[in-house]
């Protein structure tokens, strides 16, 4: 054997150089989302610009103004308290129902499987689909939901359409919709620790909340972050619900940065300061990730470190 | 095609038998009144290709269309294979639902897509496709002989309607100026006024209302009486649409703008005044007294589906909403009755805001001319007559379909109320906006803040006084004002 | 275990009955309405008793909606199978592209790879408006724009960050001695990825693709600005029910019923993978 | 020489793990790794077997230099220490991986197989999937893997380090022989000093990422380049005294609890040095109180092992002394007793370096780095 291997030639076959082959690996999906930064940049040209569809003649960088004119524009700042407000709200009601639904499943059994198939139906509903399947029922008019408000004595629930509740009425959907997103994930994780701690725990007679605090918590942080990281992403930028639900109002209420955006785009046709808005957005979503895919990666290795 | 029946037709036609005996006639030989009805246009678009005009100068070209989906698309489609026939066209279209249409249309000409040669619009959008460069001026059209057939008469379209799609592009510039430009063409328009539920008006023993006073009168007793309805229809979503129909006709009825155009062509806000505050707190009144509960989010379908299913006594709303919803399947059909409005006690008629659903030509098509063709058959008096006798093309825009006996008598009897109250509307009736590029921006605010103001969140005065603000602020931004 | 207490169970049972309730009424209440006309559901109070009707199936399926003024034609089936099209081909090129880029990330640590990995990933924070907008004018340039190529293309903007940040993390999670040995065992570097890294990793692959198909039928705006009326999805195509006659509330309620009907078929389908898939500690054998 | 290793540096993450190691092993001969863990044993394992590269450095196998040469092109067999096992992959085909890789027809792989599974007692699991596998199942399933492909280079990564303690005492025996008939060059790496005794034609010891020692077992054990060496060869641990070599009349010597231990002459220039007197356990017994240089101690504890018995004491200034004794041999369990030390078998050291300073009469071959 050693002797051939000695004068026979290398097999001949297709061999890529060790040290580009992470690059061919990774370079196709690298090329293809850099194909979208074209018009990414495109877009932020846009954002430093006086730029309406309607008043072309007048397009001409003019820098930071758009940016500028957020300082002193209400109707910025309200987009920003709401677009935060929502994901505050959805993200925390979501994180903490589905880390309660992923508990109660957690048990491997055949009623729990289903179960949490069955819970998946409403991520599986098009956003822009169930927000239609909610204002049919919260119409004050026939809706099942606004009947049952009656029925509790409640006389003039409006959801979506009345301020006071419309911003309960978007979160609810959003509820409805995604949680399952984070019950999935969090039950998977869960279902994946390592059984040792528990069962020395319960051994030992630990009381289950002070297992729960410092074991199963501590051990579910990187599911948890990567839950929580999809969900504000997709939260602080959403669209097709409230979009659907509302289109922004009533009032000012919710338009959030994304409805905000489009509307400025497809109605005003004001691109530079759709731009903008959207640029603003970005950077928030920018700022919020990196600090969860910081701690995520920490997190990780030492994970790792411990295994 | 069809020789036997066609003779049937041109005796039609020519006054040998009735309408009904030609039916009746054509029926015997296997066909229903709907075929019936594209095989009269057949006759009748036949005897356009005797006009000397060469149509079959663009045979074989194929063209595309953006269309929106509403009852107007159908009456053409049904009709299309008469205007293939007659040219030697083809024709294709993409029908998108209306939630979603105007930003198709938006996505498709900013993008500057080659795709459509024609689409539907509205005269409002025109007011950012012109400018932006998006279509064409159809004066260049319509005036040139070798490309309008002799037959199209454009005069034959209702002035007020032809004007409001004319536009000379300068912010706050007069609709209809003799330096416009015909941004498009009016192919069916909608008047707002009342429609209301006679049903209900009888069981309650209402009187349709005169003014606005007497509409909110009316309304709310209208709520009071009515078990599991409410008084009035009106739009409230956060959009331009919430302002243009019912709000804006009254509001015009009092003489009131929305923006005011000084000498040197600069904008301000004009909707501060004491009568413009007046009319404001009885509409926000009114919705908060009887409007629907969910009012913020209604459009145009919400509206017309409530009323058409007798959850709402009336609307202050498209004359054609009611003309739909009187329809079979819906439970209100055959009670819903027409009334001209006019909000200002000391008016003499209405001056409904009209919305016009238009045809326009796309600046990047490659084939205008021939697009063209099919723009001016599309908009010409035999499809307009033919869409308005046999399809659900209301309100037509041509003066001769609205003295089409025929077509009046179709209407009266089904419609009550609904010729007399187009009748005396048509005069006023146009588009009451001031022309400029921010009409989006303004209106949704406009609607933003109604929204405000209903929800009791600020006090009407104080809302006017934000939203002349912003406004203002806005035009100045945009270098308007 | 016998430490469960009857309160307990009680309190757990009402908890998942709950649970069950508020996340599956409103299917449940939509797919009796997919069973009604216009009628019955505008009654007041709503009622669970009716008599059923298959119409709204009937005219999605045959395409024809029967209006009160007209008979109107709908493309809902095509509109399903353009769902089913984008999304599968989509997916199947983000797997195409992302798992051998998971897998680089994941394993063959090289320089500049967290920066690489994290611009993959924050691709996913742009706001798709942001994208999308200036992407029509360079669709139009290149003839991108409406084709199913360049929907594809777009999708891989939701598709691939998710396959990309999933998929890395069961690649990570596979012993590296695992496939040390199979190199050593004398096979090549391909030959590991495929028969070592891919089976490893396939439930975390399926589960991630699993989610990733759900994102991507769920997407509204892509098709919308992007493409002509026959490439739409059924989320756009749903929006067809509301018209000039009235809101055919009957057939929105078919028509999300048919439209969630594929992506349920797929889950129960695939279940396994996705509660077992999704745990990362399914290869450590 | 069948394996060279040449001045090998490897840093992860900055830290760096081997400085500069330098290791031969003659064709067909047998070198215990030895070393503490986080001494980088496995890291040189996975250099030698190419899934990782040097930083600087070389290694050839047979006279061909490795660098750059793909791991399944080296020719090395490779156990690990955790199995390493294809989960996805029954028994068999596992074992038949390297078989397939080097494209042999069905039946070679099959007799190929079997005879190995025969040879390891594995043949009536081959059907299973590791995870339905015992651990002494898996370890002999993942050493047939590693025979598989005759390499002529096996990497035996500690195998005995995850099975229990009666298959390790089985294997001990079983696998030296098994080993030898493979002809293959054979590093072997372990914690366990008594496995690198057992199976070693040579030991290498590494600590600090460089050899410190390299010699036959019983040079390792009987002459420790260090105290450190000392520490990790020998159950129980050797007793590290501090000492200072004083010369007296009959020589050098140091004095352990008053009492006078003598030296071998050579330490003559080591007085008045700072050293350490290492004792071995097994070189201090238990003596009466009369005889002569015995050291007065109070017995703590007790414990008997298997083949021995060792036990705890403390002199008079508080020093803790070992002793082992053969198991069924008398001696006190608690309480005073005397012990005396095996003068012979002292060793000392540099308290400063830990070096050992060699006595003259005692030949060291092995090379000190």
């Amino acid at each position: 054997m050693s002797t051939q291997t000695l004068d026979a030639p290398p097999a001949r076959k297709f061999k890529i150089s060790k040290r580009f082959l992470p690059y061919v690996l990774s370079l196709p999906a690298l090329l293809v989302c850099i194909g979208i930064l074209i018009p990414f940049f495109t877009a932020v040209a846009y954002s430093l610009q006086r730029y309406r569809l309607s008043q072309p003649w007048a397009r001409k960088y003019n820098w930071g103004e758009n940016y500028l004119n957020f300082m002193t524009d209400p109707a910025f700042w309200n987009t920003l308290k709401v677009s935060l407000t929502y994901a505050f709200l959805t993200v925390g009601v979501e994180l903490l129902l589905g880390l309660g639904i992923a508990l109660l499943l957690q048990k491997r059994s055949r009623f729990n499987n289903f179960v949490s198939i069955m819970l998946l139906m409403p991520l599986m509903t098009a956003p822009a689909l169930a927000s239609l399947m909610w204002k049919l029922m919260t119409n004050p008019g026939f809706g099942v939901l606004s009947y049952w408000a009656t029925l509790i004595g409640i006389e003039d629930m409006k959801w979506a359409s009345d301020p006071s509740t419309a911003m309960l009425t978007v979160v609810i959907v959003d509820v409805w919709v995604y949680t399952p997103f984070i019950m999935i994930l969090l039950l998977a994780g869960l279902r994946s620790l390592p059984r040792q701690p528990f069962e020395a725990a319960e051994l030992d007679g630990v009381p289950r909340l002070f297992v729960f605090w410092k074991i199963t918590l501590p051990m579910l942080t990187p599911f948890l972050l990567t839950a929580v990281l999809f969900r504000v992403i997709e939260s602080i930028q959403q669209f097709d619900i409230i979009y659907a639900m509302t289109q922004g109002g009533p009032g000012d209420k919710l338009t959030v940065f994304q409805v905000e955006a489009y509307l400025n785009f497809f109605q005003s046709t004001n691109v530079g300061r759709s731009a903008a808005l959207l640029m603003i957005l970005w950077a928030i979503t920018y700022i919020l990730s990196t600090i969860f895919i910081k701690n995520w990666l920490r997190l990780r290795e030492r994970a790792r470190g411990d295994a | 095609m069809y020789d036997k029946e066609k003779k049937l037709v041109q005796s039609y036609m020519n006054g040998g038998i009735s309408r009904r005996g030609m039916l009746r006639g054509l029926a015997s030989m296997g066909m229903t009144a709907a075929t019936a009805s594209v095989l009269v246009n057949a006759v009748a678009t036949e005897a356009l290709a005797q006009n000397g005009f060469d149509w079959k100068k663009h045979s074989g070209t194929n063209l595309k269309l953006l269309l929106n989906q509403h009852p107007y698309a159908d009456a053409m489609i049904a009709n299309l294979e008469n205007f293939k026939a007659l040219t030697g066209m083809t024709v294709e279209y993409d029908i998108f639902p209306e939630d979603v249409y105007f930003d198709k249309v938006t996505a498709a000409l900013s993008s500057g897509s080659t795709e459509y040669d024609a689409f539907m619009t509205g005269a409002y959008m025109t007011w950012t496709y012109g400018p932006a460069g998006w279509i064409d001026d159809l004066n260049e059209y319509i005036g040139d002989d070798s490309k309008t057939n002799p037959d199209y008469n454009w005069e034959d379209m209702l002035e007020g309607v032809r004007n409001s799609c004319a536009w000379n592009g300068q912010p706050g510039g007069a609709l209809g100026s003799d330096d416009a430009k015909q941004w498009c063409i009016p192919w069916g328009y909608e008047q707002n006024n009342l429609t209301y539920n006679s049903r209900l008006f009888r069981e309650a023993a209402l009187t349709v209302p005169t003014n606005l006073d007497e509409l909110v009168g009316t309304a709310a007793e209208a709520k009071a009486k009515i078990d599991g309805a409410y008084g009035i229809g009106v739009r409230g979503s956060r959009s331009w649409a919430t302002i243009h129909p019912g709000f804006l006709s009254g509001y015009a009825n009092f003489g009131e703008k929305d923006l005011n155009v000084s000498d040197d062509g600069k904008l301000s806000a004009a909707m501060n005044t004491d009568i413009s505050r007046a009319y404001h707190e009885k509409w926000v009144q009114m919705i908060q007294e009887s409007g629907a509960p969910d009012w913020s989010t209604h459009t145009w379908y919400q509206a017309g589906t409530d009323l058409g299913a007798g959850k709402s006594a009336m609307i202050f709303d498209a004359d054609i909403l009611g003309y739909f919803m009187n329809g079979t399947g819906n439970s209100e059909a055959g009670n819903l009755a027409f009334a001209p409005f006019a909000a200002n006690p000391d008016a003499d008629a209405p001056t409904p805001n009209i919305w016009i659903w238009s045809l326009a030509m796309a600046s990047a098509g490659k084939q205008k001319d021939a697009a063209w063709y099919f723009m001016q058959w599309a908009s010409g008096p035999e499809h307009g007559l033919f869409g308005a006798t046999e399809k659900d093309f209301v309100n037509p825009v041509r003066k001769s379909v609205w003295a089409d006996a025929g077509f009046r008598s179709r209407l009266d009897t089904s419609y009550p109320g609904y010729v007399d109250m187009h009748d005396l509307s048509a005069p006023g009736a146009k588009i009451h906006f001031t022309a400029q590029p921010l009409f989006f921006d303004l209106t949704t605010e406009w609607a933003a803040m109604l929204q405000k103001m209903v929800a009791k969140e600020l006090p009407v005065d104080e809302g006017l006084g934000q939203l002349e603000a912003s406004v203002n602020r806005q035009l100045k931004e945009a270098g308007l004002g | 275990m016998q430490s469960v207490s009857t309160l307990e169970r009680i309190l757990r049972g009402t908890a998942i009955s709950l649970v069950i309730f508020f996340f599956m009424f409103p299917i449940f209440w939509i797919f009796l309405m997919s069973f009604q006309t216009n009628e019955t559901i505008l009654r007041v109070p709503p009622s669970m008793v009716f008599e059923p009707t298959l119409t709204n199936y009937r005219s999605l399926i045959s395409g024809t909606l029967e209006g009160s003024t007209a008979t109107l034609e709908i493309r809902f089936m095509s509109n399903l199978y353009n769902s089913l099209f984008l999304s599968v081909t989509s997916v199947t090129v983000g797997l195409l592209l992302g798992v051998p880029a998971a897998y680089a990330f994941a394993k063959l640590k090289f320089r500049g790879s967290e920066d690489i990995a994290f611009t993959l990933l924050s691709f996913r924070f742009a706001p798709p408006l942001l994208v999308l907008l200036p992407l029509t004018i360079y669709f139009q340039k290149i003839g991108l724009a409406d084709t199913y190529l360049g929907l594809i293309w777009v999708y891989q903007l939701i598709v691939l960050p998710l396959i990309l940040w999933i998929v890395r993390g069961y690649f990570e999670d596979i012993p590296s001695d695992i496939e040390y040995a199979h190199r050593i065992a004398g096979h090549g570097f391909w030959s590991t990825f495929t028969k070592i890294a891919l089976p490893l990793a396939g439930p975390g692959i399926a589960a991630a693709g699993l989610l990733a198909f759900i994102f991507a039928w769920n997407n509204f705006i892509f098709a919308l600005v992007l493409a002509s009326a026959d490439k739409q999805p059924v989320t756009v195509g749903a929006l067809a029910f509301i018209t000039a006659s009235g809101i055919n509330y009957g057939q929105i309620a078919a028509g999300i019923m048919l439209s969630i009907a594929p992506t349920f078929a797929l889950a129960l389908y695939a279940q396994r993978y996705l509660v077992e898939g999704l745990s990362l500690g399914a290869v450590k054998g | 020489m069948s394996l060279v290793l040449k001045d090998i540096r490897k840093s992860f993450k900055g830290d760096l793990v081997l400085d500069g190691l330098s290791l031969e092993v003659p064709t067909g001969k047998t070198l215990v790794l030895f070393g503490p863990s986080g001494a980088g044993k496995t890291v040189l394992l996975r250099l030698i077997a190419g899934v990782i590269e040097p930083d600087e450095g070389e290694i050839s196998i047979s006279g061909r230099n490795m660098s750059g040469v793909e791991p399944e092109d080296r020719g090395i067999g490779m156990a690990f220490q955790n199995f390493a096992l294809f989960p996805h992959m029954s028994a068999h085909d596992n074992i038949a991986s390297p078989l397939t890789a080097q494209k042999q027809t069905k039946s070679t792989i099959q007799s190929g197989v079997q005879s190995l599974a025969r040879l390891l007692k594995i043949e009536h699991v081959l059907g299973h999937k590791p995870k339905e596998l015992s651990n002494g199942q898996k370890q002999r399933t993942a050493l047939a893997r590693a025979l598989a492909g005759k390499p002529d280079v096996l990497l035996l990564d500690d195998p005995l380090r995850n099975v229990d303690a009666k298959l390790r005492f089985e294997m001990r025996l079983e696998l030296p022989r098994l080993i030898k008939d493979q002809q293959a060059t054979v590093i072997y790496v372990t914690q366990d000093y008594k496995e690198a005794m057992a199976f070693g034609d040579e030991i290498a010891v590494i600590n600090g990422g460089q050899v410190q020692q390299v010699g036959s077992p019983a040079q390792i054990y009987l002459s420790p380049a260090n105290t450190d060496i000392a520490r990790l060869f020998g159950d129980p641990v050797i007793n590290l005294l501090d000492v200072t070599p004083k010369a007296g009349a009959s020589g050098p010597h140091v004095l352990v609890s008053d009492q006078i231990v003598p030296l071998p002459e050579n330490h003559l220039g080591d007085v008045d040095r700072a050293c350490v007197l290492g004792l071995r356990p097994e070189a201090l017994r238990f003596v009466g109180a009369d005889s002569q240089g015995a050291i007065p101690v109070t017995v703590e504890t007790e414990a008997p092992l298997n083949e021995k018995t060792v036990t705890l004491a403390v002199t008079a200034r508080g020093r803790e002394i070992m002793l082992s004794r053969p198991a069924g041999t008398p001696g006190p369990s608690t309480g005073p007793a005397h012990i005396g030390i095996n003068a012979r078998a002292a060793l000392l050291f540099d308290r400063a370096t830990g070096a050992l300073i060699p006595a003259q009469d005692t030949k060291i071959e092995g090379k000190v780095a």
